[in-house]
């Protein structure tokens, strides 16, 4: 009988710190795809569209998505760690309010802001509350607040609008934040860009740095790869759940008062539907539902992709219906050619 | 000698980076129990998987009565008449206990529709059969582990299988009930049917095993008639050297208290766990599977809740009511399921390593990866953790290595107390030895340490002093030297409160 | 398989007794047969849409594209009996059903074989069907006058006072009861939810499991759809929309547990009676309509706490003294 | 096409759009040299019409003809065209005056509303309770018409005819068809129902037919001849009111193109309708395209042909 006593040296094998870079796992990163989708989309619409590739337009597409966009950086958070949101448009609604109510009784547009995160604030709490103390699956808790919210707001204002708001307010909503300025060279300038807009790119870098560089990012990616071995490793699981349903409200918040400021008015439908939007920006950003992965820029080419889509469809006039038929084909494509194609290439010993 | 009713041939089974059996061949003899030993990882459960169709040999043969089979699923093992208790409990919570039992061959009636009265008549004559005061409707969540443990027992009678396997039937089970399966055993012999029985306890093999298997790194490294070996002969054979070096003991000097708990308790759970844990000490902490010591170290750690009692390091009274202020306080636990609560496959060996106190790698607002890869060669070369490059993903890794990362993950806390619980389950011999030198080195080093283990040899070769837990209390605790195999087990299994 | 009710589904049955009383008190008409029936009618869709929404949640999974599936089955069978108004009635509720059943085969094959989220499957698929709508009706709508008589009188039948739409209710409820409880089948999408590795090891099949389970959502979709377009007699893209979540919602009510392996058919059926009652009372109330959504989120979330102690996984019960206080 | 007119409308896959439509279409043809966009967004919510409008703007067509999802929500961005150039009129649905040149209302908003109070006031005799069975609550055309009924109610004529509640239907056949029910329970005599909305009047009447209720209770308001000709016949409505849409659509589009041409379409301005003679700009842009048309058993079977 062999007599080895294996007890291994200290140098015994030679460790990298990094893999070798391999031009094909960079290729095959998601947001590679989608930035290969993107510059499809753009260059496709060029090519059918004379009116797409004007930074008017474009400028213009983007007050159409930016409110969603911003809550999409919450909600991809939310689904990193393996919760959801569904209540975010309800709470879009109830902050649309507040801001009505606010604006009637003299509020600046600074007040108008602070009062559509604060009633966020308060009803992502409320979320968390649920999901955390209870031990609930948020999508169970967030088909119910969403009721809850939107109903709320439909009792109080019924069959009301919501139309008086300060000039200063609207400016912010309904023209560009950033003005167009020329330099003279043609091909140099700087484009006009809304305040939606802007707080989404401003935003998305904030997220990009806080779940890619710091502890807390670190922290939410382990909780949504495996929750219970993030609590043995002694990181405040809830209070973090809690946090980005938190987030995710006054997020609601914030977009609630730029559509607010917008739309110049809100009624109790405002915003309606738009929960599955959001979910599926982050979705097809890359965000898996099962938890753990998942990339802001993955998120933020997304948003961008559906959007000018969306818009180039639209400048074709293509009718709504047939607009979302073909997002939903995209998102379940882009969900399974990669699955496809891995399970042609390797074969699974059993 | 009878023609044997199930052979195995030249079996090979491999998974990504483990060679889990080679060439492995054995056969069943009608009548006669045949076990399987083997340390953690050589192997065991593996061969029951591939007999009941749960995985397919990557080569090899499978013989019943002579004729080829090939199993694709559990459905077509049972139709070969083999049936099997296995080593993890895999159950329905929310189902009742008949259910449980039935689950893929319910009794089915007219019409093919399950037929309830007859399933659960048939399930209490199966519980009655094995003793088991089980009601067939309860839901099985209202079930201990034992009784769970049962449960599965009559799940594998219930297949009336000409080949009945059992891997680790006797884990969750104390002295009366083993009693109970053992007379099922001879039971099953006296009709005539082959019975594969896999445990890492000695005493029971040499009970009522017939024939032996000995594996060791998945291979086969001896059989024949148990009456034809002794124990030293067996463990020799399983670990690949004298029983006596296996656990090189260092002699530590043993300083004062660290950690001292005082009737820690739990609704539930455990009940009035008390020690006084000493610089550089080993503590043991053993027991059967379920008796209760996960969750009491558990509680110190700050995880299940805890009712009473009171924890004081180095003179300081903690209040913990959350792993991180345990881990701030300088205690480790390193827990016992590496899959569900240690290892984040998912992620790189760095992520994991640096993942308990990464507030230690932030440089200004973010982390710094240069010192996360500084932290994490230190400790991966020190553990002689195998990988490709330090960014590779824990699940691409053999479970020892993810083991060792683990620990690697609690040693980056730098931690004045560590809990290790069955840090040895289920890895290879290899990394074996390695973490039981491990162990030693870090009580050398000045680290207070508990190690929760079902493994006697292990506990006797690297402990100081040995608790013993059952059904939630401390029941009895030994000295070094003043201590033998048989009262230790005795306290676990309460053999001898009811000898005496 | 011991009593109709568990305690939880008892609970919820006297809440809705005591609810349906207070009602009566305060109108009652409320109470009148006629009432009473008519409510029937108007849940029964929800009834059946939530129990094969529950099937589908046993195997963990979700099915967002309920709706949609039941607009667009809807509309084919109303195209059907637009364009072939001699075929029987038989064959045009069979196009539905079909038409559902491939739906729901199509949701089925790709989350079971390509393991595609569920959720990610279904919010996609949401939206295929819908647009599917406008495209093969051309961006037109069927009128009652288009549909054939006999399309739209069945719903209207009336049998031993109660109309088909819930004697079908009825009988699908009842071959759900059956199958969940009686059938190896029906079972196993018990075990593949409540643990798939133990299903495995019992020689279960999930994907197998989870098709079926996609499947049967699928053409129950399809059924409603022909119900729904029939009794409101008239199909374009917008029917239903939002449904998808009453669904589910009438499920969380009737303790079906997101996480899978738990929910009942009596449960679910409350559940379903809960939202039916509230979207029906409050008309008869004259509460204002805009209460309506408040209550029934209201309601959603205090079923969902009450529920909330069953989801939690169970002690284990070491302690001797423990188990003997927990044994009764 | 050397002019392109967009006609966007609540939503697709609704008859009485696609009549508005073909109106459209036939005035484009009749004019010559002009393109009718014809399209609408998913889903029938303000934001999304505003997104598919910023699509018409950014094409730079000349006209856009909405039918708002909401009144005060589409001011800014009718707004917006305007300030690039673009002629924005609202018909069907109005959008609030400072967010387009001209409103061609079908008819003029008290004439809807009397109109309908007559149709119930004379099918029941002036006697017994009515409810009305209206849209979504955040419909603006459908409020006013409301406005505009219960100025009507205020004659001495309607005194016991007293109008017992207002029900939203949200425009969904489901819900309409309960509300229905729900009247019909809460208020055991209720004799007559006033559905202003295409969708409330086709369910409200299909519930009364199916709960048994004809010759009891009577439904009238505002629908499509092709939806209502059965429940016409069936007698669960005496007669009902509506425009012609194709007449509509046409008028909506003669009235842009006249705009277009570069109209004054200061008050007292005369713009014109085609072949439907003319109408007068009235305060706040508001124009009105006629009388709505009474249908009844005589009638509803030879219009169902058309729309
Ligand atoms: N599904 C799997 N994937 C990868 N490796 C596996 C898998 N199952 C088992 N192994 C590996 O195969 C080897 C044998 O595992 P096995 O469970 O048979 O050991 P065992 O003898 O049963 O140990 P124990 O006594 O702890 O039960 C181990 O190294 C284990 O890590
Ligand atoms: N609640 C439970 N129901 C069924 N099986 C369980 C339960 N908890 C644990 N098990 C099984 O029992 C085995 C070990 O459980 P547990 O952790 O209680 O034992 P242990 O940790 O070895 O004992 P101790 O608690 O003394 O450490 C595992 O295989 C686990 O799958
Ligand atoms: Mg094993
Ligand atoms: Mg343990």
């Amino acid at each position: 009988m062999n007599m080895d006593t294996p007890v291994p040296p200290v140098d015994r094998y030679i460790v990298l710190d990094a893999p070798p870079r391999r031009l094909r796992d960079v290729l095959l990163r998601w947001e590679v795809i989608l930035v290969i989708l993107l510059v499809a989309t753009i260059v496709v619409n060029t090519i059918v569209s004379p009116y797409f590739l004007d930074v008017f337009n474009l400028a213009d597409a983007t007050f159409n998505f930016s409110e969603k966009a911003i809550i999409a950086l919450a909600m991809a958070l939310l689904i990193l760690v393996r919760e959801i949101d569904l209540s975010v448009a309800a709470i879009v609604a109830l902050a649309a309010m507040g801001i009505g109510y606010a604006a009637e009784a003299g509020f600046g547009p600074v007040g108008l802001f602070a009062t559509g995160i604060g009633i966020g604030l308060l009803c992502g709490a409320f979320n968390g509350m649920l999901v955390t103390w209870f031990s609930l699956p948020s999508i169970v808790v967030t088909i119910g607040t969403m009721s809850l919210f939107r109903g709320i707001t439909q009792v109080i204002l019924g069959d009301q609008a919501k139309t008086k708001y300060p000039q200063e307010f609207l400016d912010l909503g309904q023209s560009y934040f950033i003005k167009m300025k020329e330099t003279g060279i043609s091909w140099l300038f700087v484009p006009p860009v809304p305040l939606s807009f802007l707080i989404f790119l401003v935003l998305a870098v904030l997220f990009g740095l806080v779940l890619h560089k710091t502890a807390v990012g670190r922290q939410l990616f382990a909780i949504g790869s495996n929750p219970v071995a993030a609590r043995f490793s002694g990181i405040p699981v809830d209070k973090l759940r809690f946090l980005l349903f938190v987030v995710s409200g006054m997020l609601s918040g914030l977009a609630g008062a730029l559509l607010t400021a917008r739309l110049g008015s809100m009624r109790s439908n405002i915003g309606v539907g738009w929960e599955l939007d959001i979910v599926t920006m982050v979705i097809l950003g890359g965000v898996s539902i099962a938890g753990g992965v998942g990339s802001i820029l993955g998120v933020v080419l997304a948003v961008l992709v559906l959007g000018l889509v969306t818009f180039g469809m639209s400048l074709n006039n293509i009718p709504g219906q047939v607009v979302s038929v073909y997002i939903g084909a995209l998102l379940i494509a882009v969900i399974a050619i990669p699955r496809i194609l891995d399970k042609v290439r390797v074969r699974p010993i059993r | 000698m009878s023609q044997p009713i199930l052979t195995l041939s030249g079996l090979s089974k491999s998974f990504p980076g483990v060679r889990a059996l080679h060439d492995v061949s054995l056969s069943l003899r009608p009548g006669s129990v045949t076990a399987i030993l083997g340390e953690n990882g050589a192997g065991k459960s593996t061969i029951v998987k591939v007999l009941t169709g749960i995985y397919r040999p990557s080569d090899g043969e499978i013989r019943v009565r002579g004729e080829l089979k090939s199993f694709s699923s559990p459905r077509d093992a049972w139709a070969a008449g083999i049936a099997a208790i296995h080593q993890e409990t895999v159950m329905f919570d929310e189902l009742s206990v008949a259910e449980n039992i039935f689950m893929g061959h319910m009794p089915t009636g007219p019409a093919r529709f399950v037929d309830w009265s007859e399933m659960h008549a048939r399930a209490a004559a199966l519980l009655k059969r094995i003793d088991a005061a089980i009601p067939p409707e309860f839901k099985l969540k209202r079930l201990s582990v034992a009784q769970k443990h049962l449960v599965e027992i009559a799940r594998a009678l219930s297949h009336e299988a000409q080949v009945v396997i059992m891997d680790e039937p006797t884990a969750a089970l104390s002295a009366n009930e083993i009693d109970d399966l053992f007379r099922i055993v001879a039971q099953l012999k006296a009709e005539g049917r082959a019975v594969l029985f896999i445990s890492h306890k000695f005493d029971e093999i040499f009970r009522i095993a017939d024939d032996f298997v000995c594996l060791r790194d998945g291979e086969k490294v001896g059989e024949g008639a148990i009456a034809s070996v002794t124990e030293p002969q067996l463990v020799r054979m399983m670990v690949g050297r004298p029983v006596d070096q296996v656990f090189p003991k260092r002699d530590v000097a043993i300083g004062d208290v660290v950690l001292s708990v005082a009737g820690l308790s739990n609704a539930t759970e455990y009940a009035d766990v008390s020690f006084d844990l000493r610089k550089g000490e080993i503590l043991g902490l053993y027991g059967l599977v379920g008796a209760g010591r996960t969750e009491a170290m558990q509680g110190l750690f700050g995880i299940t809740p805890k009712t009473r009692g009171t924890v004081t390091l180095e003179g300081r009274r903690l209040s913990i009511g959350a792993p991180s202020d345990a881990i701030t306080a300088g205690i480790s636990y390193v827990p016992e399921d590496r899959q569900e609560q240690g290892a984040i496959v998912s992620l790189g060996i760095r992520e994991n390593v640096t993942l308990a106190n990464l507030s230690k790698y932030i440089r200004g607002l973010f982390l710094s990866r240069t010192s996360e890869q500084a932290e994490t060669r230190r400790l991966g070369k020190r553990l002689a953790v195998k990988a490709a490059n330090w960014e590779q993903k824990l699940a691409e890794l053999s479970g020892g290595n993810q083991q060792k990362v683990v620990i690697a993950k609690w040693l980056a806390t730098r931690p004045k107390v560590i809990v290790l619980d069955e840090p040895t389950k289920g890895i290879d011999v290899g990394s074996k030895a390695a973490v039981h030198d491990f162990i030693g080195e870090l009580a050398s080093e000045g680290l207070a340490v508990v190690l929760i283990t079902s493994e006697l040899p292990e506990v006797m070769g690297l402990a100081d002093r040995v608790l013993v837990m059952k059904e939630g209390r401390v029941v009895d605790a030994f000295k070094r030297g003043q201590w033998s195999a048989e009262a230790i087990v005795g306290a676990a299994t309460g053999a001898a409160k009811e000898a005496a | 398989m011991k009593g109709l009710f568990n305690y939880r589904e008892l609970i919820l049955a006297s809440i809705l007794l005591v609810g349906i009383a207070a009602i009566g008190a305060y109108q009652p008409a409320f109470l009148r047969w006629g009432n009473i029936s008519d409510m029937l009618t108007e849940t029964s869709v929800l009834f059946m849409m939530a129990l094969a929404q529950m099937v589908v949640i046993l195997t963990r999974g979700i099915d967002l594209s309920v709706a949609a599936n039941l607009a667009l089955s809807g509309m084919l069978a109303a195209l059907v009996s637009q364009y072939y108004p001699e075929i029987p009635l038989v064959l045009m509720i069979l196009t539905g059903v079909v038409c559902g059943l491939i739906l729901g085969l199509f949701n089925g094959l790709l989350i079971a074989f390509l393991g595609i989220p569920p959720i990610v499957m279904t919010l996609g698929t949401l939206a295929i069907f819908r647009g599917l709508i406008i495209i093969i009706a051309g961006g037109d709508q069927v009128n009652a006058s288009e549909m054939g008589a006999a399309f739209q009188a069945f719903p209207k039948q009336i049998f031993l006072g109660l109309a088909s739409p819930v004697w079908i209710a009825i009988a699908v409820s009842l071959l759900f009861w059956i199958f969940l409880n009686y059938t190896r089948a029906g079972r196993g999408l018990y075990a593949v939810g409540g643990n798939p590795v133990a299903a495995r090891y019992c020689g279960i099949d999930q994907r197998r499991q989870e098709l079926l389970a996609y499947v049967i959502s699928g053409a129950v979709a399809g059924l409603c759809g022909y119900l729904w377009v029939a009794r409101y007699g008239v199909a374009y893209s917008e029917i239903a929309s939002g449904y998808e979540l009453t669904v589910i919602a009438a499920c969380v009510i009737g303790g079906v547990s997101i996480g899978g392996g738990v929910g009942s058919v009596a449960g679910t059926l409350l559940g379903a009676l809960f939202l039916g009652i509230v979207m029906t009372a409050l008309p008869v109330l004259q509460i204002s309509p805009f209460w309506q959504m408040a209550i029934s989120g209201a309601v959603i979330l205090a079923a969902v706490v009450i529920n909330a102690r069953a989801e939690r996984r169970p002690d284990k019960l070491i302690l001797p003294e423990a188990r003997r206080l927990r044994r009764v | 096409a050397d002019k392109r007119i967009a006609m966007i409308v609540k939503n697709l896959g609704n008859s009485y759009f696609d009549a508005c439509a073909n109106g459209a279409k036939e005035a484009a043809k009749e004019l010559g040299g002009i393109e009718i966009i014809y399209t609408a967004s998913a889903k029938p919510t303000a934001e999304e019409q505003i997104a598919v409008i910023d699509a018409q703007i950014a094409q730079k067509v000349d006209g856009i003809i909405v039918s708002a999802n909401d009144a005060d929500a589409l001011v800014p961005v009718g707004k917006k065209a305007m300030e690039r150039g673009i002629k924005v009129i609202s018909f069907d649905s109005a959008i609030a005056p400072a967010g387009r040149i001209v409103h061609l209302s079908a008819s003029s908003t008290p004439l809807i509303g009397a109109k309908q109070v007559q149709m119930i006031a004379k099918t029941l005799g002036g006697k017994g309770e009515v409810a009305i069975l209206s849209a979504a609550s955040t419909m603006t055309n459908q409020n006013s018409w409301i406005e505009a009924m219960k100025e009507e109610w205020k004659k001495p004529e309607y005194k016991d005819m007293p109008l017992v509640a207002t029900v939203y239907g949200d425009d969904q056949d489901d819900k309409s068809y309960r509300e229905m029910q729900g009247l019909v329970k809460a208020h055991p005599n209720l004799k007559g129902v006033i559905s202003p909305t295409t969708i409330g009047i086709r369910s409200g009447a299909k519930a009364i037919v199916d709960g048994g209720l004809t010759g009891k209770v009577f439904i009238t308001g505002l629908g499509l001849p092709s939806e209502m000709k059965d429940y016409v016949l069936a007698g669960a409505c005496d007669s009902f009111a509506i425009w012609n849409p194709v007449e509509y659509g046409y008028s909506s589009t003669m009235i842009m193109a006249d705009i277009l041409s570069g109209k004054d379409t200061a008050e007292g301005a005369k713009l014109s309708m085609g072949k439907k003679g003319e109408t007068t700009v009235g305060k706040d842009g508001e124009a009105v395209m006629g009388e709505p048309f009474e249908f009844n058993k005589t009638n509803v079977e030879e219009f169902a042909k058309i729309f």
